[in-house]
């Protein structure tokens, strides 16, 4: 049978107005159904043709799953909530500016108008091999076409590869654990908060899943608590084009300071894993130090141990480690 | 076919194998309780054969046999408790990812397989050279007792089997079936290891073709899902009170005088106490 | 400072800003493009590509899909006609018995992605699912998506025939034993065997001359042309003729080819295309797919249309040739090139030679002018999608890779970047390219008989196969089709991309090729002042926190223009001047400002020039490709020459009528007027229907081409018609230059680089219209950058089969790319001689100096030996700057 | 070169065959009859909708005009825009959301139209760049500022740039050039003739405060 990636398949639509409508069509369509958010990464599925729910659910009806309100000293962030909101919204700036800033650097206007954060931080894996819809680990097979002698592999990991080399592309996520977000999931059975760092999960743990989310959940709100408010912040997304492109690295860093001394520090890194990197030895190793160009050598240094390069993503060390450096050093990106 | 395989796609857009259907988890599973109850119920209520069990045997042998029998001798047991670990291991780590605990399991997995491999390795060598080789494999005697033991389960009169030489033929048959097992899932799990990052060699999963790959990937799957049947038997029978004594056998390596009369016959199992043989 | 319009020479409209026609229907989306069409019953086609490099096809069971209800038909490669001998291959074809041609449905498919069948239903989604539902069985073949992979001794070959071109032939070629240690060290290593090779000079010699002598080897990589409008086509077959509603840039060029492609005769194909969405190259004659929904038209008797994807663009929408090159210059003190040596490696894709690897050799001549000069070429095959010319077919190739060469050196020996580039820049009238056919000089092709090398060249440059080998010369691009009445272009093939040797006076030796005129000193030299070089120099090297500033100019060239095409002009009664083009409209806005000429010779308000273009049945005159840089030269020149024929009609026309000497009579704001009063343009197309003759265009010039007079002839008896062949001749090529200046920030902690400011400065002879000029000098310059920063192809060299499908993949350079300040621009201004009005062509250079410019700005930020590979991406720059030294992928090719 | 191939194919006897064909439409027409997708009960793929599902048939507000329509689900508004309601001023260019040409405004927000199912938009405002001009055919101040700058060359991109920048000034009237060019970052010129795209921009956006 002949393949072609274009022209979207049939599907059935649904357009609930609420979560609860929503749940019950997850639950009732849990073989073949597929949640529409901002649908930029849906469309690519659909229309290559590589993905084919028999039914879609878009949520884009459903008032309760948007806006930001705050919630108890930090802020509710609903799941459908666009990237640009986000980026423009006065508390977030004022409160959680790296969050806005990460929202802000996605993709382009047009996306960061449609993209929402639920959608974001629950995307899929970029990896070139596995969105040409070949059978790979990810997609249910017995292959990572990304790590074999020949494997152009320029963008994938270098931690926590298990068979599955793939990268988390997402700006917002490290942004979310840095700042101890907590992610809202709802099903049938009721609701459960799961911290963003649990929220990503490797493919040793589940090799065609990026998050924990499982059939029948839906990813309603993402609550960022007071813990990390008005802390000196650090995002950089490094990319070959400043528009479109997904990170080649991403850093993202929240620090307490006193005087120059750090107390406490948050520092994480993504698209070098699958999932976002919460770098807690660094975090550790920072609490108690100035913060001077020693401290972040020293992060830096510490952030890369027990990277495992491919043929192609060497770059990503001295990349990560510089960057781990100035999240540290905390300058604003110019 | 699609009842027993699973089939992707390859760059070139051709249909490859890539597993076992890992329903058919479920149906080993659902095989190996249904035999329990089914055999747990043959026992209980399936009319005996009429007469004694087995033809009695030679009193003279009998009595040469010793208080305490040694049946395994400590490296025996070893290997067989060590390969029990990694098979549970093997099992465990593979299956319970699929049957929704998700945790890292893939490390443990061919750890384990490493294991069990130098274990089977060890335990082939040690039975050709230090063991009766092969008292362990079916032979002509075998087949006359188990269907002579059908016959009259079926109600036939015939005349009642000899007892068991140092392994009864079930027991055979049961290692015949591992032994099958194990030669489909052992060198393509190893294999297999290159397809994946380990310490101990470079990974290459180009190393075949995609259609050998696939190949490896369904045998080692349905032999997999084979082997939680067998194993499931396995333990069932370990724990059933009438096999006891051979668990215990498996634990401890001797049996007593009577349990040995009791199954065994001194003729086909010559224990003479002045040529100790295990 | 944003324009710089060039005083002299004083004209009324030329060198004016002026609104272009055709702009309200495309600011208000009313311009048609070819997927904007309708029609009443339309059918929709989808493509089935091949998921192999190579195979061929055993069997198609479409039986399935032929059962859906919606599906009309199917198209598979044995309903595509074979094309007849001369249109893809030249006459030469006699010759090449092995070659390939490439058809718009392969039978054996010779990369992934090359369309195979075509499926027509009555929507889109039921084509699709009826694709999904058509069993192909293929026989896998050898192949080899890497140029130095096939070269190596026990290499692959991409088809049966062999792995390279050997013109007219495809032979196997393999790098001598000897040489693979060179490889294997990731040098190029000099071939002795390359079928083009020539030597002007004793590059020996020369470097024994040379104080200080660089050998370095470079790789480009192969880049998609992407335009933004994908090569979709609409046919509809009505009374007998197709209508095909395409996307070409070039209009008169299309036509003969969709007759072969589809099999019918060129008067059977009307040819509808007003506005492209972009080519660079790759629509400059259309697309062989446009003959799928031509034949399926047919086929089901209803109109088709077939919308190409953006993944089908990407494969079946042409690339730049990637090219590995072995260089090695040698420099005196003075900065002077005492001898270059060069030997370069194509990739050519699986089909026509395209000759970029052959044009890098030519257009470093023209670039440096080096006293001693030996060159080689390889066009390799390989299962690749085709490449043909893209903007600067060679030459961009050539600057990018040789520019940052002369910045080492230029830093190695003390001199100052702008200096060197003027010590070595040619002048006018300086030769260039191969020794001439006949001369001396030892290059292989040399021995070649002139007149038969250049009747196969003639063909082959027509054809879409050779560009090169450069040794044999070219024809004029005059000669363009000339044989056979109208020409015919296979795709993407550049006319006159080679030097051309003239033929000497007398009959004696001929001479090497010379440019008409060049003025790249003065380009430099305007630049350097635009850019307040001398300032901004001392920036090199300064570091901002972790940012470190690069200054740094490139220099491009490209040939400018071809000569000997018609004009045809006619004043209707209405008064109104009918200017009637051939020419594509793809943006540059060339149709229009071609027309400029006629209201300037008429001294004539530019409201009351109408130009016709985009549909071959409103009877347009023969014209150029829209390509190589031709039409602005080309068509200034034809149009002048129409437009004097008319202005002296009118002249006549007004004496017959009000009696006196038609010199005696003067044209000017819609009259022509003299001593016995005047006459209006409309009361003269009054008389000159009357008159019949040459003046209603019953009468036209035997040496036109079979288009025009048809076009002529149709048009006579409308009006006053102003017809003629451009016959004033040239002494020379016409080349432009263009100088290029930028300054870069890089981050040497991310390897991350931003364009501060960049600048350039074109020698194109007179300026026709500024802003039109802007957009090519600076789009060209923004191009550049895109070569060298971020596009790229990746293949996977398990299964040869193409990753970067999506431009966040094969990344095109986007607005935040670009110097968020105005960019600055100049042209030196100074006319050409050898050509009425002076204008020569601007399309290509600008590319090659803005990839040059901004490489070298680089270079000059992070030194010179880490980059020696296109694209410079963060990741490689980091990597680099990490180790101290360069790291990159080597010689491997699509990364 | 290349074996016959062997083709097994029932071709079914063409359906109406026309004897003529009335000449090609610029679209814009009535063209209802050959809708992108979907053609009634001819083919398979007409979908039965399952109960609370959304229904086919629904009214678009595009550029002040409320437009009955018969949309797939899984149609998209750039298909709807193109193949239902001839408004072929909006492009598409790549179909994936990463070459802006498809740009329409929703609700005053740009989207790229390409990846918006159209019945996502019901209840919202669509403009589209055939709804700047007004009716007495006076352009847009940005449309007139491209006319004025010549921006843009081969165009393609053109209404989608155009869209984009309307919208980002509806909310940032007086950008700087690069705020503007951030602002407009989301759609691709292949021309790259960016530096004319902002030069007529930036006046675009002082037409539009001078008319303000």
């Amino acid at each position: 049978m002949a393949t072609i990636h274009d022209v979207m398949p049939a599907f059935e639509l649904f357009q609930p107005a609420s979560v609860d409508d929503t749940l019950s069509l997850l639950e009732r369509h849990r073989k073949s159904v597929w949640v529409l958010a901002g649908g930029l990464d849906t469309f690519d599925w659909l229309k290559d043709r590589n993905k084919r729910p028999q039914v879609v659910i878009d949520l884009s009806g459903i008032k309760e799953l948007t806006g930001i309100k705050a919630a108890n000293g930090g802020l509710e962030i609903g799941a459908t909530t666009t990237l640009t909101e986000i980026a423009n919204h006065p508390d977030v700036k004022a409160k959680f500016g790296l969050l806005a800033v990460a929202a802000g650097l996605v993709a382009s206007p047009q996306i960061r108008n449609q993209g929402t954060l639920g959608g974001n931080v629950s995307q899929d894996t970029r990896c070139w091999y596995y969105r040409s819809g070949w059978t790979c680990y990810r997609a249910g097979g017995n292959i990572c076409y990304a790590d074999t002698p020949t494997s152009i592999n320029r963008e994938h990991a270098l931690f926590d590869a298990n068979r599955c080399v793939a990268v988390n592309p997402s700006d917002t996520a490290p942004a979310l654990v840095a700042l101890d977000a907590q992610m809202v999931i709802r099903n049938k059975s009721g609701e459960r908060v799961v911290p963003a760092e649990e929220f990503f999960i490797g493919p040793s743990i589940d090799i065609t899943r990026m998050t924990v989310m499982q059939p029948g959940d839906l990813l309603t709100a993402i609550r960022i608590p007071a813990t990390w408010a008005n802390s000196k912040f650090y995002f950089e997304k490094v990319r070959d084009r400043q528009v479109w492109d997904f990170p080649l690295v991403n850093v993202a860093s929240a620090l307490k300071l006193s005087g120059g001394k750090i107390d406490q520090a948050r520092v994480v890194v993504n698209a070098v894993a699958a999932h976002p990197m919460r770098l807690r030895n660094v975090e550790a190793a920072l609490a108690g130090k100035m913060q001077t160009e020693e401290t972040a050598s020293m992060a830096g240094e510490m952030a890369v141990q027990g990277a495992q390069p491919l043929a192609h993503n060497g770059y990503k060390i001295p990349l990560m480690r510089n960057l781990v450096k100035r999240a540290v050093r905390a300058e604003a990106t110019s | 076919m699609n009842f027993l395989v699973q089939y992707g796609r390859n760059p070139w857009g051709e249909d490859i194998l890539t597993h076992a259907q890992w329903n058919l988890v479920y149906a080993a599973l659902l095989f190996g309780v249904g035999f329990m109850i089914a055999h747990t119920l043959y026992v209980a209520f399936w009319p005996k054969p009429k007469g004694p069990e087995t033809a009695p045997v030679n009193p003279a042998a009998a009595a040469r046999v010793p208080e305490r029998v040694k049946r395994h001798s400590l490296a025996a047991r070893m290997f067989h408790w060590i390969m029990a670990a990694s098979m549970l291991t093997l099992l465990v780590t593979s299956f319970g990812p699929i049957l929704g605990w998700k945790f890292d399991w893939i490390q443990i997995h061919w750890m384990a397989g490493i294991v069990l491999t130098i274990s089977i390795i060890y335990h082939i060598i040690h039975a050709s050279f230090w063991l009766d080789f092969w008292s362990i494999w079916l032979n002509s005697e075998d087949v006359k007792e188990a269907t002579s033991r059908f016959k009259r389960a079926m109600g036939g009169n015939e005349a009642p089997p000899r007892k068991a030489a140092k392994y009864p033929w079930d027991n055979k048959m049961y290692h015949t079936a591992i032994v099958l097992s194990a030669l489909a899932v052992v060198p393509t799990g190893l294999l297999m290891m290159k397809r994946i990052r380990t310490p101990l060699f470079d990974r290459n999963p180009y190393l075949f073709s995609d259609g050998t790959w696939g190949l490896m990937y369904v045998l080692h799957g349905l032999s997999g899902v084979g082997l939680v049947g067998l194993t499931m038997a396995h333990i069932y029978f370990a724990i059933r009170p009438e096999k006891l004594w051979i668990t215990k056998g498996m634990v401890f390596g001797d049996i007593s005088r009577e349990e040995f009369l009791k199954h065994h016959d001194p003729q086909r199992w010559v224990v003479d106490s002045t040529t100790p043989r295990a | 400072m944003a324009e710089n319009t060039p005083k002299k020479p004083d004209y009324k409209l030329i060198g004016q800003n002026y609104i272009l026609p055709d702009l309200v229907a495309k600011v208000t989306g009313r311009a048609k493009y070819a997927e904007d069409f309708r029609a009443e019953g339309m059918l929709f086609a989808r493509l089935l590509l091949s998921p192999l490099p190579h195979a061929r096809i055993k069997r198609i069971d479409a039986s399935a899909a032929l059962a859906m209800p919606g599906v009309v038909a199917i198209l598979t490669g044995e309903d595509v006609p074979k094309p007849q001998q001369p249109m893809q291959l030249g006459e030469a074809a006699a010759q090449r018995a092995n070659t390939v041609p490439e058809v718009a449905l392969a039978s054996e498919p010779l990369y992934q992605g090359e369309p195979i069948l075509a499926v027509a239903a009555i929507d889109e989604l039921t084509a699709a699912e009826a694709i999904e539902k058509i069993k192909v069985e293929y026989e896998p073949l050898p192949w080899v998506v890497d140029p130095i992979v096939t070269l190596r001794p026990g290499g692959p070959n991409p088809r049966a025939e062999g792995n390279i071109w050997r013109p007219p032939q495809v032979q196997e070629y393999k790098i001598p034993a000897s040489a693979v240690k060179e490889l294997d060290e990731g040098r190029i290593p000099f071939l002795e065997d390359a079928p083009v090779s020539w030597q002007v000079g004793n590059v020996e010699e020369g470097f024994k001359k040379a104080d200080y002598i660089l050998d370095e080897t470079v790789v480009h990589q192969s880049t998609g042309h992407q335009p933004m409008e994908p090569r979709t086509a609409m046919a509809v077959w009505q009374n007998g003729k197709l209508h095909l509603y395409g996307s070409t840039q070039s209009v008169a060029r299309t036509v003969a080819n969709v007759a072969q492609w589809v099999g019918i005769p060129e008067s059977d194909v009307v040819l509808i295309s007003e506005y492209t969405g972009g080519g660079f190259g790759g629509k400059i004659p259309g697309a062989q797919t446009m003959a799928i929904p031509a034949l399926l038209a047919k086929k089901t008797n209803r109109p088709v249309q077939m919308r190409i994807s953006r993944e089908e663009e990407n494969y079946i929408g042409r690339a730049r040739t990637g090219i590995h090159m072995r260089v090695k210059i040698g420099f005196r003190k003075d900065g002077r090139i005492t001898a270059m040596d060069l030997c370069a490696i194509g990739d050519c894709g699986p089909y026509a030679n395209q000759g970029d690897a052959g044009t890098v050799g030519s257009t470093a001549t023209a670039l440096y002018n080096p006293e001693n000069m030996r060159f080689r070429a390889v066009s390799v095959l390989t299962n690749t999608p085709p490449r043909v010319s893209q903007r600067a077919p060679g030459g961009e190739q050539a600057s990018t890779m040789l520019e940052p060469m002369i910045s080492k050196a230029a830093r190695h020996l003390g001199i100052d970047q702008v200096e060197i580039r003027k010590i070595n820049s040619p002048v006018t009238g300086s030769e260039f390219g191969p020794p001439p056919p006949a001369g001396a000089g030892g290059g292989r092709g040399a021995a070649a008989p002139a007149p038969a090398a250049a009747a196969a060249a003639a063909s082959g440059a027509r054809a879409g196969a050779p560009a090169g080998p450069p040794a044999v010369a070219q024809p004029q691009p005059a000669e363009q089709g000339r044989a056979t009445g109208r020409g015919q272009q296979a795709a993407g093939q550049i006319p006159g991309q080679q030097p051309v040797a003239a033929a000497a006076p007398g009959g004696g030796a001929p001479r090497r090729a010379f440019f008409t005129s060049a003025y790249l000193r003065e380009a430099l030299d305007q630049g350097a002042a635009l850019f307040k070089w001398e300032e901004r120099k001392l920036r090199n090297g300064q570091r901002r926190g972790t940012k470190v500033t690069g200054v740094g100019v490139g220099v491009g060239t490209f040939t400018a223009g071809s000569i000997a095409m018609d004009g045809l002009l006619v004043i209707r009664p209405d008064g109104k001047v009918y200017v009637q083009s051939g020419i594509g409209n793809l943006g540059t806005g060339s149709v229009h400002d071609c027309s400029r000429i006629v209201a300037e010779v008429l001294n004539s308000p530019w409201e009351k020039i109408e130009t016709v273009w985009g549909d071959t049945s409103k009877n347009l005159a023969w014209s150029s490709p829209q390509a190589g840089s031709q039409t602005i030269h080309a068509h200034t020149r034809s149009n002048h020459a129409a437009a004097m024929d008319l202005k002296q009609k009118l002249q006549e026309i007004a004496a017959k009528k009000l009696g006196g000497n038609p010199a005696s009579y003067n044209v000017a704001k819609e009259r022509v007027s003299g001593p016995g009063g005047g006459l209006t343009f409309a009361q003269a197309a009054q008389e000159a229907i009357k008159l019949g003759g040459k003046y209603d265009g019953h009468e036209v010039p035997n040496d036109l081409n079979a288009m025009t007079k048809t076009s002529a002839a149709a048009l006579a008896g409308q009006g006053l018609m102003g017809v003629a062949r451009d016959n004033y001749g040239r002494k020379g090529n016409t080349q432009t230059w263009v100088a290029s200046f930028a300054e870069i920030e890089v981050d040497v902690e991310t390897g991350e680089y931003h364009l501060v400011d960049y600048c350039a400065v074109a020698d194109c002879g007179t300026v026709i219209n500024p802003r039109g000029l802007a957009g090519q000098i600076h789009g060209g310059g923004v191009q550049g950058f895109g070569q060298i920063r971020s596009q790229k192809w990746v293949y996977d060299q398990r299964y040869g089969v193409s990753l970067a499908n999506r431009f966040h993949y094969n990344k095109p350079p986007t607005i935040l790319d670009i110097p968020l300040h105005e960019m600055a621009w100049a042209a030196v201004g100074i006319p050409d001689p050898q050509t009425p009005i002076g204008a020569k062509g601007i399309g290509e250079p600008a590319i090659a100096a803005g990839a040059a410019a901004a490489i070298c700005a680089l270079n000059a930020a992070i030194g010179d030996d880490y980059l020696r590979r296109t694209p410079a991406t963060p990741s490689m720059i980091m990597a680099s700057i990490d180790a101290k030294k360069r790291v990159d992928e080597g010689l491997v090719t699509h990364v | 070169m290349t074996a016959p191939i062997q083709i097994q194919t029932n071709e079914p006897t063409g359906p109406s065959r026309r004897s003529f064909i009335k000449g090609v439409i610029a679209a814009g027409a009535a063209v209802s009859a050959s809708s992108y997708l979907f053609r009634g009960p001819e083919t398979l793929l007409g979908q039965g909708s399952l109960p609370g599902s959304v229904e086919r048939l629904m009214t678009l507000n595009i550029n002040g005009q409320q437009r009955r329509v018969d949309v797939m689900k899984q149609e998209t508004l750039a298909m709807t825009l193109r193949y239902k309601l001839g408004l072929t001023g909006t492009k598409i260019g790549c179909d994936r959301s990463e070459c802006g040409a498809c740009t329409c405004l929703i609700d005053d927000v740009p989207h790229y139209s390409c990846s918006v199912l159209t019945h996502t938009v019901r209840n919202k405002r669509v403009v589209t760049v055939e709804g700047l001009e007004s009716a007495d055919g006076t352009l847009h101040p940005v449309q007139q500022a491209i006319v004025d700058e010549q921006g843009f060359q081969c165009a393609f991109c053109m209404s989608g740039f155009i869209m984009s920048t309307v919208g980002f000034l509806k909310a940032n009237p007086n950008p700087t050039r690069e705020q503007l060019a951030h602002g407009i970052s989301g759609n691709l010129c292949r021309c790259a003739d960016y530096n004319k795209i902002l030069n007529a921009m930036m006046r675009g956006a002082e037409n539009m405060r001078q008319k303000a």
